[in-house]
């Protein structure tokens, strides 16, 4: 195994914590891992973003250039990523903040995480909905190390915040895993994209 | 019906939104700079000195000559210009962390030259760029990232006042702490800048003006929040008000 | 009273509310649009209350908001 | 957190357990990006060592509180990024020409001037050639995170062996990512309770004596002078460190790279199997590996230099090489940060 | 007929001669401190920090435990020392220039961080060790090797009077200028500094004492002129007294 | 003074002449031994000449004052030794990386640390490779008082010919020395009316504009870093300057020395007529002739490094010669200064 | 009165006549000696008026002057 | 002509003075001439010294090491630079701060120039009457050389300074002139040089 990923979007919506939820999936289940965040803290809204290598071999770059799996949150993060995309590339997209269909080539999956999070009432937990997402579309790894993980990193909370978060998840798993759901969502985003392939 | 415009964007700023946080206090000054620049009618002969912490962008924001100084050290970049060019107008722009901790020696020394400048001190009791660092404004028992338990006065000592340390230096003719929270309170605060460039304009020498401010991204409270808590928690410590003013 | 109203530049709008509670006639809330960098913005109600008092503006960080006061033509 | 001592874990948090395992009990330090991370784990585990932690008011105080403490025979550390390492150049050769022991990391990003806060090794040369005065400190640049643990361990005892400042010398990348290590919190510092007669400890049952770097009686200065290049030369015999990879009789180019370009640099040679290139690390760039570098480039056709810089330790490949090979250099400026393909194409054009 | 010794040498001094000029108030000073701490038993814990000025040899005088700090930076070297052994009696010693000028940050800092260290602070009005340039304590109007027309304040500022400006910071618990010109003001000045250590020992905290002092050599007078001048001209700018005491 | 533009003066006297005729109108600087001749002679000749001269209360008030006025255009120096240049690292970074001219003067001292005021080169590493960050700065080493005075002037011509800061790197032996020398006063600055399009002097008819090192958008800094090394690529093939001094076909030894220690090198030749040997002496020590002291070696047994430090320039010098030639290092450390004699034993045991 | 005498310190004293004016009984002038560093020294009169103040003790910086208080035998 | 000078005694005592007179007298008679000082500022009463170099050629080093001529003002001086006389250097000791006789080689002359100096109540012209010394016992320099650069260096300054000056310099030189005097004090200071000689 060799998954080279990165997540982007913005300050404040759980990209880092987004990778680091990925990484420890990884270690779980016995891999090599890096994680490498967007350098240093840009406070004022800027860019958010981050790398994460599992790998089963020693890993030497941790930055990524050309993503396997390419997770964006929002319009700029898909502007400013579209070019790092190859055919190989799988693009998870929070259809919630990208209106605008920059991104061209690539396999691609379309999420509106965002809208899922506000309708359970929890904004915030839109990158858990992602990495349901993430766990549903590429089945890397098991849901169990998932939520195995969850467990760890919220452990001191209450259990309250624990299951909010497992509720997140699992509906990121559900709706990819729909494809009725998914396809209504990418099919019409995905249109044009069709379009250009031919 | 016809329309008077009764507000509108300042020329002084550039189109360029700001990068600074939503509700960011850096915001509100810097768009008033601008308005009592277009006011004075000296776009054409301010020069603004930013410095290294989040309004390290200011001159992207202003339409007039700006340069950076390195971090602490606006003040003295500013006397150079001004030295030089003194029929400019001059002004330095730093946070608490720039001024009031690795600049403490550049200010004071600026204020006690007596130099002809204005100097905007934007207080907000943490180091907003870095993280939200402990600042030697943060106030006592104040949770930030090098203080977890909160700041010890035991072992961080108080926090500065900056206007009072500054107040016996004879070079300083004008020191005035304003906040910018609500439309009342920023009205003040530009009658004061405006006063602080004035000041220089007519030879009346050094003023500082320091402004009470906000940093809701580091505090982790809204912005209305945040004003909230400079309102009833800050300005308890760092008292609103006319500190000195020598014509 | 005077007659005034206010134009919200959108793209500069970052959500921060502080002009909501500036306004004494209630003349600005929170809209259900994001901009292009994704905030959650404000909207001007247009309810014919607003008197051009400014204040709004003035509080207003990004400088994204304008005030015109309505002159009767005649006048 | 994954047991048996392996952590996964920051760069910049693995140097503050390092430090801490390491019998550091006082730290100073200033915010800056990309090495915030330090100062504020170091607020929150210091305390819990008993140790003082400071939040100095500049990187100039910060350093001077290290001189302070290390007078007292404590072990110190302060941590930095490039501009705040400029300015602790003074502070840096007084402790040298004090002999005080203590360790400085510099988490390098963009320059010059403000520069930006992405990963760089352009303070190579400041590093290898720091302040004013004839004297000399040991740099050691980490690769990963182990390294970064280890090496700021080591920097501790090096400083204590020779009385004098070890600089760690890792960048934004190793600062910030996150990787797998080993902690070795049962390891024992190196003299750990070696009685530092030298210290400043109150003039217990003996005359006063002195920590100090101004002597001014003729021909005394010169005499300490040669002193410290006597021990420059201790450190150069003793603590040379590098590391020969994929380097053998087959090995046809020969690839030289510190810290962050050197792991970039493996992944480059990971995906050109087909060519036989070997790497030469220097792990201490300070004292640089020469001759060992030499041997190293015996067999080659040419020698590769690739930093994230816009050539700096490429002097040192120079006066290595003495002229015995030919010699490409490659780097990535100003933050930028090369992918392993950008370093292939390179050896392909340039091969 | 039988002797007894009234005054003798202290033993905390070390047989050196000091190098300071004749009349040096410096060497007054190291005297009352090796005196202080014979008599309150000292010796043996007591750590002091020279500066870089006339005093830089400082070390060479006392006989207990003395570093030398770079150029302004003895509080901050202190502050370290003081921390790491809190039952060691830390003290720095230094010049205006040191002090006052490239030291101005160090000193505020550490003053505000109220740290429970003795500060001695030597005001001779300029740079006695470099040739006497022009500190920021030296008096309007007079001349030194960088202001030879005088110091003009219009364009160099008023003389800082270092123990008022430190005098808000809620961290400085005792701040008193004395003077050394007599044995009068000698005996006070001994009772000021020997209560600064008592302080300290107790636990009370940050305390300053502003020693006006003379610099015969680079004033171009005698000492009893230099001394004169202190007490006519000097003092008149530089108030004798208690500034701060808390207990 | 002795006519005919001809002057006995003091080094420190010569460089402060020199700037004010090239035009420099803002001096800010500290006191430090052995350079205060040029704050105090400043003092009064500055506003004889209507420029401003400020006292700074530290070396870092000082140079962040060069910053300030080299923004506004105006041709502006500071000056200091040992200690007080590294406390100017910082900002000499920001200067290069701000593109703004600046002169320094540097008038070293023994070190490390506090070290002492006798004269010394032991500043080398730092003048050659400063501060955090990729730049470089053109570093001229006189030997004269003449030269003193010239180099000088030179520098702000360097320094506005290439929007970057400038060293003097002197030492206390030519700063304290009085020797005769030709004042030039009519002598004509390089681009004395440049309109220096990018000063800051307000935004008259047309945008504000910027001075600023800060450089945060992805590849911005990159492509100015790029921009800095093409501009050190033209200083690399402009300014390089050396001397060569008795090199011809039967030179058999050559010595490499800059500034006092090459006038030392020549009293020691003068004293060895019967030896042939020659001197080759860097006059920009950087960038550093290397190609120029290979070809002035080629025909010679040994060459002989002689510094008034450890071996700082050796580097150099090995980077220069590529290995082709046997290298002696004779140095003073810690402010000694050796005598023509000393020089001759040593060649005398080591040729 | 209280009878007292002085040692100076010969090679300590610079010839600063700091102590001159401090003894109110003259006990103290210049001398017409230099010592080895060619300091021109003071001198103890030794004209039997020292009450052994310390003042002179007190004032030097040199810590050049100790004072002795005679005391008659038999007390 | 190639006359190297070291002059050395305490601060305050004009020795630096005395090397730029020196210095000047050299310019004034067409030489090249270097003047170096001790190095920097030891205020605090330390030793200051000067090395003079006059030559009819370019200078390369402007430090002496063993003096053509050596001006000794005090007991410090003559130890500090006993060891730099060789067989060919002149040494001219002001024996009024010069008790003791240290320096056992080299050609020799004494003058009592402090006391010579406060003898005219000018204690400060004591390096006047060494320079006098200098030009009466070597001869290197013209006597109206030496006033007319004391004029120039005087310039500015009111004509009884000038004269008070001229008259240490002239009590210098007919004392070192005077071979009475001269032997009378080299008599007893030389006595144990010539034991030591034999
Ligand atoms: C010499 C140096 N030290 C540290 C930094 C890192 N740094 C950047 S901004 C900043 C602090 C900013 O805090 P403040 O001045 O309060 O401004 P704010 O962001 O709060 O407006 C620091 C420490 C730097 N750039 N240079
Ligand atoms: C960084 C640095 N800058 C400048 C100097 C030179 N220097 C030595 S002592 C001194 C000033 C001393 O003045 P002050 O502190 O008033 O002490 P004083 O000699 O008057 O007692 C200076 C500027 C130095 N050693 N280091
Ligand atoms: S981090 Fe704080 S100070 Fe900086 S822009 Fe955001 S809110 Fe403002
Ligand atoms: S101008 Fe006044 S009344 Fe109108 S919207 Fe703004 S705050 Fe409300
Ligand atoms: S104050 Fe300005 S930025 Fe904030 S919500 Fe209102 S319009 Fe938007
Ligand atoms: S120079 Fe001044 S301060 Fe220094 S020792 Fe002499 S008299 Fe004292
Ligand atoms: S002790 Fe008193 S009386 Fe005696 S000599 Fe000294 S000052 Fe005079
Ligand atoms: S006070 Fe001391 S040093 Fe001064 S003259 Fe008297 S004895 Fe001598
Ligand atoms: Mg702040
Ligand atoms: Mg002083």
């Amino acid at each position: 195994m060799n998954e080279n990923i990165i997540i982007a979007g913005s300050g404040g919506q759980g990209v880092l914590t987004l990778g680091l939820f990925l990484a420890q999936a990884g270690l779980k289940e016995g891999k090599k891992v890096t994680w490498l965040p967007s350098y240093g803290a840009e406070k004022r809204g800027g860019f958010s973003f981050c790398s994460v290598v599992i790998s089963d071999e020693e890993i030497f770059s941790p930055l990524v250039a050309y993503p396997d799996t390419l997770l964006l949150f929002d319009q700029r993060a898909a502007e400013a990523y579209k070019n790092s995309v190859t055919e190989k590339t799988f693009v998870i997209e929070n259809t919630s903040l990208i209106k605008n269909d920059v991104v061209l080539t690539g396999r691609k999956t379309l999420i509106p995480a965002t809208d899922i999070a506000t309708s359970m009432d929890f904004v915030k937990a839109a990158n858990i909905v992602m990495a349901g997402a993430y766990f549903g579309a590429t089945g890397k790894f098991l849901q169990t190390t998932g939520e195995q993980v969850m467990g760890e990193m919220l452990k001191g909370r209450n259990s309250h915040a624990f299951e909010k978060n497992l509720k997140a998840f699992s509906e990121g798993m559900k709706f990819i895993k729909n494809p009725a759901l998914v396809a209504g969502v990418a099919f019409i985003k995905n249109l044009r994209l069709l379009k250009k392939k031919k | 019906m016809k329309e008077k415009v009764l507000y509108k964007r300042p020329v002084a700023l550039s189109e360029k939104p700001f990068s600074y946080c939503p509700g960011c206090t850096h915001s509100t000054i810097h768009k008033l700079i601008a308005e009592i620049v277009d006011e004075l009618g000296i776009r054409e002969k301010t020069i603004g000195v930013a410095p290294v912490g989040c309004a390290v962008f200011a001159y992207d924001f202003w339409n007039f000559d700006v340069t950076e100084a390195a971090h602490g050290r606006a003040p003295v970049v500013a006397t150079a210009i001004k030295r030089i060019m003194p029929e400019k107008v001059v002004f330095s722009y730093q946070g608490d962390g720039d001024l009031a901790s690795i600049g403490m020696a550049e200010i004071i020394h600026t204020a006690n030259r007596g130099e002809n400048l204005t100097v905007i001190f934007i207080n907000n009791t943490n180091y907003g760029m870095t993280g939200g660092q402990m600042a030697p404004t943060t106030l006592a028992k104040q949770v930030t990232t090098t203080s977890p338990l909160g700041r010890d006065v035991k072992t961080s000592g108080y926090p500065i006042r900056m206007s009072e340390l500054l107040l016996p230096l004879q070079g300083v003719k004008y020191i005035e702490r304003v906040k910018a929270t609500d439309a009342i309170s920023i009205i003040r605060t530009k009658k004061a800048i405006k006063k602080a460039f004035m000041n220089q304009i007519t030879h009346v020498g050094f003023s500082f003006i320091e402004v009470l401010s906000n940093c809701p991204t580091n505090w982790k409270k809204d912005p209305v929040e945040s004003n909230k808590w400079v309102d009833e928690t800050m300005a308890e410590f760092f008292q609103i008000g006319k500190i000195k003013d020598i014509q | 009273m005077r007659k005034g109203k206010i134009k919200i530049d959108e793209n500069r709008c970052k959500g921060c509310k502080l002009c909501i509670p500036e306004c004494k006639v209630d003349e600005i809330r929170m809209s259900t649009k994001s901009n292009k960098y994704g905030y959650n913005i404000v909207e001007f109600r247009a309810a014919n209350r607003c008197n051009a008092c400014t204040l709004c503006a003035i509080v207003c960080p990004e400088a994204a908001i304008e005030v015109f006061e309505l002159l009767e033509d005649d006048k | 957190m994954n047991g048996n001592g392996t952590v996964f874990i920051k760069g910049n948090h693995a140097i503050v357990e390092a430090a801490l395992d390491a019998g550091c009990r006082f730290y100073a330090g200033y915010p800056i990006t990309p090495q915030n991370e330090i100062p504020e784990y170091m607020s929150k585990r210091m305390p819990e060592e008993k140790g003082v932690f400071i939040q100095a008011e500049s990187e100039l105080i910060s350093i001077n509180m290290v001189f302070g403490a290390a007078t007292t025979g404590a072990r110190a550390m302060t941590t930095s990024s490039s501009p705040g390492m400029s300015l602790m150049q003074e502070g840096i050769s007084y402790m040298a020409g004090a002999e005080l022991p203590g360790v400085l990391v510099n988490v390098m990003r963009g320059g010059p001037g403000l520069g930006n806060i992405s990963p760089s090794q352009s303070d190579y040369y400041q590093a290898v050639k720091p302040g004013h005065g004839d004297f000399h400190m040991i740099t050691l640049a980490p690769s990963n995170l182990q390294e970064m643990y280890d090496y700021t361990f080591d920097a501790f005892d090096l400083a204590d062996k020779y009385r004098n400042p070890v600089m760690i010398l890792t960048d934004g990348l190793l600062g910030q990512m996150m990787e797998s290590m080993d902690m070795k919190h049962d390891r024992k510092p190196l003299y750990p309770d070696a009685k530092k007669e030298w210290a400043l400890t109150g003039a217990v049952g003996r005359k006063g004596q002195r920590i100090v770097s101004l002597l001014m009686d003729p021909g005394v200065l010169e005499a300490h002078n040669i002193k410290l290049g006597k021990k420059w030369k201790t450190m150069i015999e003793n603590e040379r460190k590098y590391e020969l990879f994929n380097v053998n009789e087959e090995t046809q180019y020969l690839i030289v790279a510190f810290g962050s370009m050197a792991r970039i640099s493996k992944g480059a040679m990971k995906l050109m199997k087909d060519l036989k290139i070997g790497l030469f690390r220097p792990i201490t760039v300070w004292p640089y590996p020469y001759e060992e570098l030499k041997k190293a480039a015996a067999g080659v056709k040419k020698v590769f230099v690739f930093e994230m810089n816009q050539g700096q330790m490429l002097d040192d490949v120079k006066i290595g090489l003495e002229g015995s090979k030919p010699v490409e250099f490659f780097g990535r400026a100003g933050g930028g940060v090369p992918m392993p393909e950008e370093l292939c194409d390179f050896i392909n054009k340039n091969k």
